[in-house]
């Protein structure tokens, strides 16, 4: 099977992979380049776990063929602090207690980034609406809904990757 | 939203001031969470890594004939193709571990198979899509069987066997009965005695797990003839004992690594992932995975079980239950999996949170044609629950009480027995309905609202009932008691000290086993206290853990 | 059989190239595409790709829209010009999946998705396909036949819509069992033109009430040439299944879609918001 | 059309650990010469938050700030036996296991100490902060990192402990079902305000309140998450969840998250909730385990608030508007049951 060339910017920095016909773009992110930041939980596009930015608005990466991101910008988890500063988002992540397993909460925070750049001062409707297609089974979205809101007021609309 | 911390209830028992017991410090995890990078078992890279997918059964229960893989095995990418003659020993059951239940269940079916999603081949290739083309090429001869669905049909004379290890579809208890009892006094007395008899039906649906980190396990050669597993199950050495069972696997020469997962629930303890992808490295030498799908995950993943409950109540006028009786379900699915253990959890919890002078129970784990059924968040309690308290609804409407007060009134208190023989204490049923009540402004009267969970319990409550009707309803032959719970003749209910009293006189917290005690007064003499170390035992503990009444 | 992905830059090239093959499936936003490939779809082996930037724009053409059938959910959002479309194009997934989920795909979603299609449905528009077949086809018969595999191996280029002259005579509503993003349970658009205080040329179509979407005929007639006042509702609501027979899934029974049919009909009908 | 409003309420009471016992954990805690601390366990946090509750018990115990300890989980090689995290056990049981071995490194690093200050080890006391000092004289003091670098480099003893914790398997008696289950129990009760559309069926869930009684909290924000995501479980499972829809058929088992319904972050209300703390005689601390109970009382509280609303019984879960619906049309239309506060 032949391998497909793809060149892509993934938080700024450039990447150059070798993708299969039909591989998504998760795969090539997680065992391609590494960045083990976005996370499988379905495959089928209906728990946003594997959420990442493509120019800046939020994907879903397993049901993104990987050959479509040549040329454009990819954001993950992985590029939102800066160096060890955190994102307001991840500091208010922390501050809420809005991560109890973890595992979907890379793909919130990108949901999340995506919102805040968008509208730096969203309302709780609109960040119900924002993580609408993320599927969070530990937390009961409360503790998540009230993160997003306090690193929106802490100017969680800063510019990365 | 929100919290708050009641701190007036009880307070003579606690030590509130501890340096970093009761603080609301950040988790541990914390950071590698928000920043993506904490370590799930499918963060770990290996090259050369190959995946495992199971060939499924399209039947509920269905013989085979024959497997042929022969096509598949030309695929390209496959590397090898596992059935079932290749599992070194095939055929267990979780609880084995601690001898509780007869194997029942093959890792990969060769003989039939007895739910719709069943495995009977596993293909190892060199990427997902190859193993998945090459499972769609496995050819397997099938002999449909007549399936079994419903609890109460599987159970009838004559329907068809779904496990053949229980030839009735129902589990064996103790050797001796197909379902577990609870008999305290007499209930049929009790619905004689009582003003009115209240009856229910409850039906709890099979419910998934989900967690959002589906069920999956890594394996990789090690060097020293060993495998690493990287898993996400939430019993690392049940997944480690039970592959060490089905492989033949001495124990350590299996190294397993996990304790960061993407959530549980219950539904990752099966340990089926772990197995299946030590069995695949042995076979190849090479890296495995064998992950669900979230496809598999919703259906072939084991899921909380169906429960069908039956109550019925002797109430008196005044709202007091004299009496009550409950018939129930498990549905096991096709193998037994956890559902033996949850009915006798299930068992030892009723009749719910109450002082019932007469309780009858007979519970039945029962095979039916579907997805075996496991443990999940409230195991054995959650469906009853549902059922008791619907119930309490009932008879607080019928009787015409306040719901609130109705369980105020029937609640058990300190030092009241318990239908399992056993006193309560360290009740809290009461106020946790009272606060609830004035949280909620549900005005409820002043006898309920002046109620204590400490006071007014035990005495006469406390008392074993004079007669308890038995029987021997459901007596099986051909089964032997197995170690695990099996009644000794000996009044202790073990002989030898728990091992950290015999090693530490220091020991913190001895196990306060509870004892029948006919006449409850004072908690006497709790087993078995190892001599001349109480009295320091006590003081440990209460400076440690800031207790500070007994 | 590994899959094997063609892209191409022109749509007729495509058109042909997916004409060519049973076995080949075009990628659209993915959604539907790439969740096969995921689960190894065995039915097919190819992924026809288009890279036309024809393919994702939106243009006025006389009263009507021209859509693109690569225009994502979240770009009809965003377009002034097809704001009639956006109340619907704004419930269809979460943000992801509305950057992601096309037009063009929309038609072939099937089961608890779909619902674009059915406001499409509704509002009467008409689909154009590409290649040696090139042609147009009211919505209708292409819904009709889709699953038929008649278009199996057609590429659909655009949808024309014609735009509401009343804007307030479009309605859409969605009924789901998750907020705020569940899947469809039904979906009910009505287009509802009035000349002189009465209906003139009602549609009334459904979302997963049955293998495609589908328009209310006996609906529509009962609402043709009447005034929209409670008893012309009410008489509508009670036909609203009339030849249907509603599919039982994992959201609800036949028996439940057919009884809260009417509810949700009325609702809209009457301007009720729940 | 109308919208009713009705109250439900369910109380129940919830086993801690492994029914009959017999479910033992292991820790194992040492120090680094710098007195640091690590525990050791195969122990899995599923996100409950076991490294975390494990390691403010160690921190206590020791006598030691939480910073300076960590804990890690699951590697069989380093991490002694663990039954594993279910049956509410992680807490109670590990944490018991936690202390045993925290207890035993804390006397070593006393010993050590007392050593150094030439004491006696029984006159010491940590004040929480890194010293160990004679009981009333703070100045007599030593840090943490000096007594286990002295007892590494110049005593030549182990700072660590070994830790397990088994309650005995208790028997069954097979015709009487007497047993000793648990050793400890947590409590709930809960109200549920929802609102029934009686046209539709559809109901809406508007407030929970609820009192909690779990022990003691041993950290109240992961207390929190545990209660308020439990009670959304328990709102799904009342109302959305179910892999197998018209059971005991086995058709239309959904096979995604859009099909396998769960209530969605529009779903959610308001919950205010009340933490009681009566200490277990034998839990860490007191601590028992809110994981698993703090979802049941709201399965029943939910049909019930469904009945007070329209007067139907909702016998099986989970409570889908075809069900309410049914029940309406049965009854001859809603039934509302009367106000409750």
């Amino acid at each position: 099977m032949a391998k497909k060339p793809v060149q892509f910017r993934l938080n700024g920095s450039e990447k150059a992979v070798f993708v299969d016909d039909g591989q998504n773009l998760l795969d090539v992110l997680r065992r391609g380049v590494g960045d083990l930041t976005p996370k499988y939980g379905c495959g089928q596009g209906t728990c946003g776990t594997c959420t990442v930015l493509i120019d800046g608005e939020p994907h879903l990466s397993c049901l993104t063929l990987a050959e479509t991101i040549d040329g454009r910008q990819v954001s993950t988890t992985a590029g939102l602090a800066r160096g060890s500063e955190l994102h307001p988002l991840q500091a208010a992540f922390m501050d809420g207690f809005a991560a109890q397993c973890g595992y979907c909460t890379p793909g919130m925070l990108m949901a999340a980034s995506a919102l805040l750049e968008r509208n730096p001062d969203p309302s709780r409707e609109d960040i119900v609406e924002a993580i609408s297609g993320n599927i969070c089974r530990c937390t009961g979205y409360e503790p998540i809904i009230n993160a997003i809101l306090a690193a929106a007021k802490a100017g969680g609309a800063r510019r990365y990757g | 939203m929100s919290i708050e911390f009641r701190k007036e209830y009880f307070a003579d028992e606690r030590d509130d001031n501890l340096n970093e017991v009761g603080k609301p410090t950040q988790r541990q995890d914390a950071l590698g969470h928000v920043t993506g990078r904490s370590p799930y078992f499918d963060d770990h890279l290996f090259d050369g890594l190959l995946h495992i997918r199971c060939v499924r059964s399209p039947h509920h229960h269905a013989r085979i004939r024959r497997i042929d893989t022969s096509e598949a095995e030309r695929m390209p990418g496959v590397v090898r193709i596992i059935t079932g003659k290749d599992v070194p020993h095939n055929l267990n059951t979780l609880l084995s571990l601690l001898d509780f239940g007869l194997d029942d269940e093959p890792l990969l079916s060769d003989k039939k198979v007895a739910y719709k999603g069943e495995p009977v081949a596993a293909v190892v290739a060199e990427t997902e899509r190859a193993a998945r083309d090459a499972v769609a090429k496995v050819r397997v001869d099938w002999e449909e069987l007549p399936a079994v669905f419903d609890v109460e049909e599987a159970v009838k004379p004559g329907a068809p066997v779904v496990n053949e290890v229980y030839p009735k579809n129902l589990f064996v208890y103790h050797g001796r009965y197909d379902h577990q009892k609870l008999r305290y006094g007499d209930v049929e007395a009790g619905f004689r005695q009582a003003d009115r008899i209240i009856e229910g039906r409850y039906q709890m649906s099979p419910i998934e797990q989900a967690p959002t980190e589906t069920c999956g396990a890594i394996a990789a050669p090690e060097t020293n003839d060993r495998y690493v597993v990287y898993t996400s199950t939430q019993a690392l050495f049940f997944s480690l004992d039970t592959t060490s069972k089905l492989l033949k696997t001495p124990s350590n020469r299996l190294h397993f690594i996990g304790g960061t997962v993407g959530g549980g629930f219950g539904g990752k303890v099966d340990s089926l992932h772990e197995p299946m992808a030590v069995l695949g490295t042995m076979l190849t030498g090479r890296p495995c995975k064998y992950i669900f799908d979230r496809e598999e995950e919703m259906q072939v993943g084991a899921p909380r079980g169906a429960e069908r409950w039956y109550l019925k109540d002797g109430v008196m006028n005044d709202g007091r239950i004299v009496a009550r009786k409950f018939v129930g379900y498990f549905d096991s699915g096709a193998y037994t999996r956890l559902s033996s253990y949850a009915i006798i959890k299930g068992v030892g919890h009723l009749p719910g949170p109450y002082t019932i002078p007469n309780v009858y129970a007979d519970v039945y784990c029962v095979f039916t044609n579907r997805t075996p059924a496991t443990a999940m968040r409230g195991f054995g309690i959650t469906g009853v629950d549902f059922a008791i308290e619907a119930h309490m609804d009932k008879v607080a409407h019928e009787v015409g009480i306040d719901p609130i007060e109705l369980r105020i009134l029937n609640a058990y208190r300190d030092g009241d027995m318990k239908a399992h023989r056993r006193l309560a204490k360290n009740t809290a049923l009461i106020e946790c309905c009272q606060v609830a009540a004035e949280k909620a402004k549900w005005p409820i009267s002043q006898a309920a609202s002046q109620a204590s969970s400490l006071r007014d319990g035990g005495g006469e409550r406390g008392r074993l009932p004079a007669h308890t009707a038995t029987d021997q309803n459901g007596l099986v032959t051909g089964f032997t008691a197995q170690s695990y719970a099996k009644k000794s003749r000996a009044t202790q209910p073990s002989a030898t000290p728990p091992p950290q009293m015999a090693r530490h006189e220091s020991a913190p917290v001895t196990p306060r086993v509870e004892q029948p005690r006919p006449q409850p007064v004072q908690p006497a003499s709790a087993p078995p206290p190892p001599p001349a170390a109480t009295e320091q035992r006590h003081t440990r503990f209460s400076s440690i853990s800031g207790l500070r009444r007994r | 059989m590994p899959v094997k992905v063609e892209t191409y830059d022109r749509v007729e090239e495509a058109a042909r190239a997916l004409s060519a093959s049973r076995s080949a499936r075009f990628l659209g936003g993915g959604t539907l595409v790439m969740r096969a490939v995921n689960a190894g779809d065995q039915s097919f082996d190819t992924i026809i790709r288009l890279r036309d930037p024809d393919f994702r724009t939106i243009r006025m053409q006389g009263d009507g829209l021209v859509i693109g059938a690569g225009v994502t959910m979240a770009a009809l959002v965003a377009n002034r010009d097809a704001a009639f479309l956006a109340t619907v194009a704004r419930v269809i997934g979460g943000p992801a999946i509305r950057n992601m989920a096309t037009v063009g795909g929309n038609l072939f979603a099937s089961g608890n998705y779909g619902d674009l299609a059915v406001a499409l449905l509704a509002l009467g528009a008409t689909v154009q396909l590409a290649g040696s077949g090139s042609r147009s086809m009211p919505i209708d018969e292409f819904l009709r036949d889709r699953d038929r595999d008649r278009h199996a191996t057609s590429l659909v280029q655009s949808v024309t819509v014609p735009r509401p002259r009343d804007p307030a005579a479009f309605r859409f509503t969605k009924v789901s069992r998750v907020k705020p993003k569940g899947v469809s349970l039904m979906s009910i658009a009505a287009l509802l033109p009035q000349s002189g205080g009465r209906v003139q040329g009602a549609r009334v179509a459904y979302g997963a009430m049955g293998p495609t979407p589908l328009r209310a005929i006996a609906v529509e007639r009962a609402l043709e040439g009447q005034a929209l006042d409670a008893a012309a509702i009410d008489r509508a609501a009670a036909l609203a299944v009339e030849g249907i027979a509603p599919p039982t899934d994992a959201l609800a029974s036949s028996w439940y879609r057919a009884e809260v049919a009417g509810v949700h009909l009325k609702r809209l009908l009457a301007g009720e918001r729940r | 059309m109308a919208i009713h409003r009705g109250r439900g309420f369910a109380s129940i009471n919830y086993p801690i650990g492994m029914n009959l016992g017999g479910d033992p954990s292991q820790a194992l805690v040492h120090s680094n010469p710098g007195g640091k601390f690590m525990v050791a366990l195969s122990s899995i946090d599923l996100g409950q938050g076991m490294k975390s509750v494990t390691r403010q018990i160690a921190a206590e115990t020791l006598g030691v700030p939480v910073e300076d300890v960590y804990v890690d989980t699951a590697d069989s090689d380093t991490g002694p036996h663990c039954m594993g995290s279910f049956a509410s056990r992680g807490t109670h049981r590990v944490g018991n296991a936690v202390i045993q071995a925290a207890q035993e490194a804390r006397s070593v690093m006393l010993e050590a100490a007392a050593e150094e200050l030439e004491v006696d080890p029984a006159d010491l006391v940590t004040d929480g902060k890194g010293n160990i000092h004679v009981k009333g004289a703070p100045s007599k003091s030593i840090t943490t990192a000096e007594a286990c670098g002295a007892a590494q480099f110049k005593q030549g003893r182990t700072v660590s402990g070994r830790g397990i914790f088994l309650i005995p398997l208790s028997e069954v008696d097979a015709d009487t079902g007497e047993m000793t289950p648990v050793s400890c129990f947590a409590h709930a009760a809960l109200i549920v305000d929802v609102d029934v559309d009686d046209e539709t069926g559809e109901i809406d869930v508007i407030q929970m309140n609820s009192a909690y009684e779990l022990g003691r909290a041993l950290n109240p924000r992961l207390v929190e998450q545990q209660l308020v995501g439990g009670a959304w479980m328990g709102m799904s499972h009342a109302a959305w969840e179910t892999t197998e829809p018209y059971y005991p058929e086995r058709s239309h088992g959904p096979l995604d998250f859009n099909t396998y319904l769960m209530p969605g972050p529009g779903d959610i209300a308001p919950h205010n909730i009340a933490i009681l703390e009566r200490p277990a005689p034998d839990g860490p601390f007191g601590g028992k385990g809110p994981g698993e109970m703090c979802a049941n009382p709201v399965l029943p509280a939910m049909v019930n608030a469904v009945f007070n609303a329209v007067g139907v019984r909702i016998d099986e879960l989970p409570i889908t508007p075809e069900k309410v619906l049914r029940g309406i049309r049965a009854n001859g239309g809603a039934q509302p049951q009367g106000r409750r506060g």
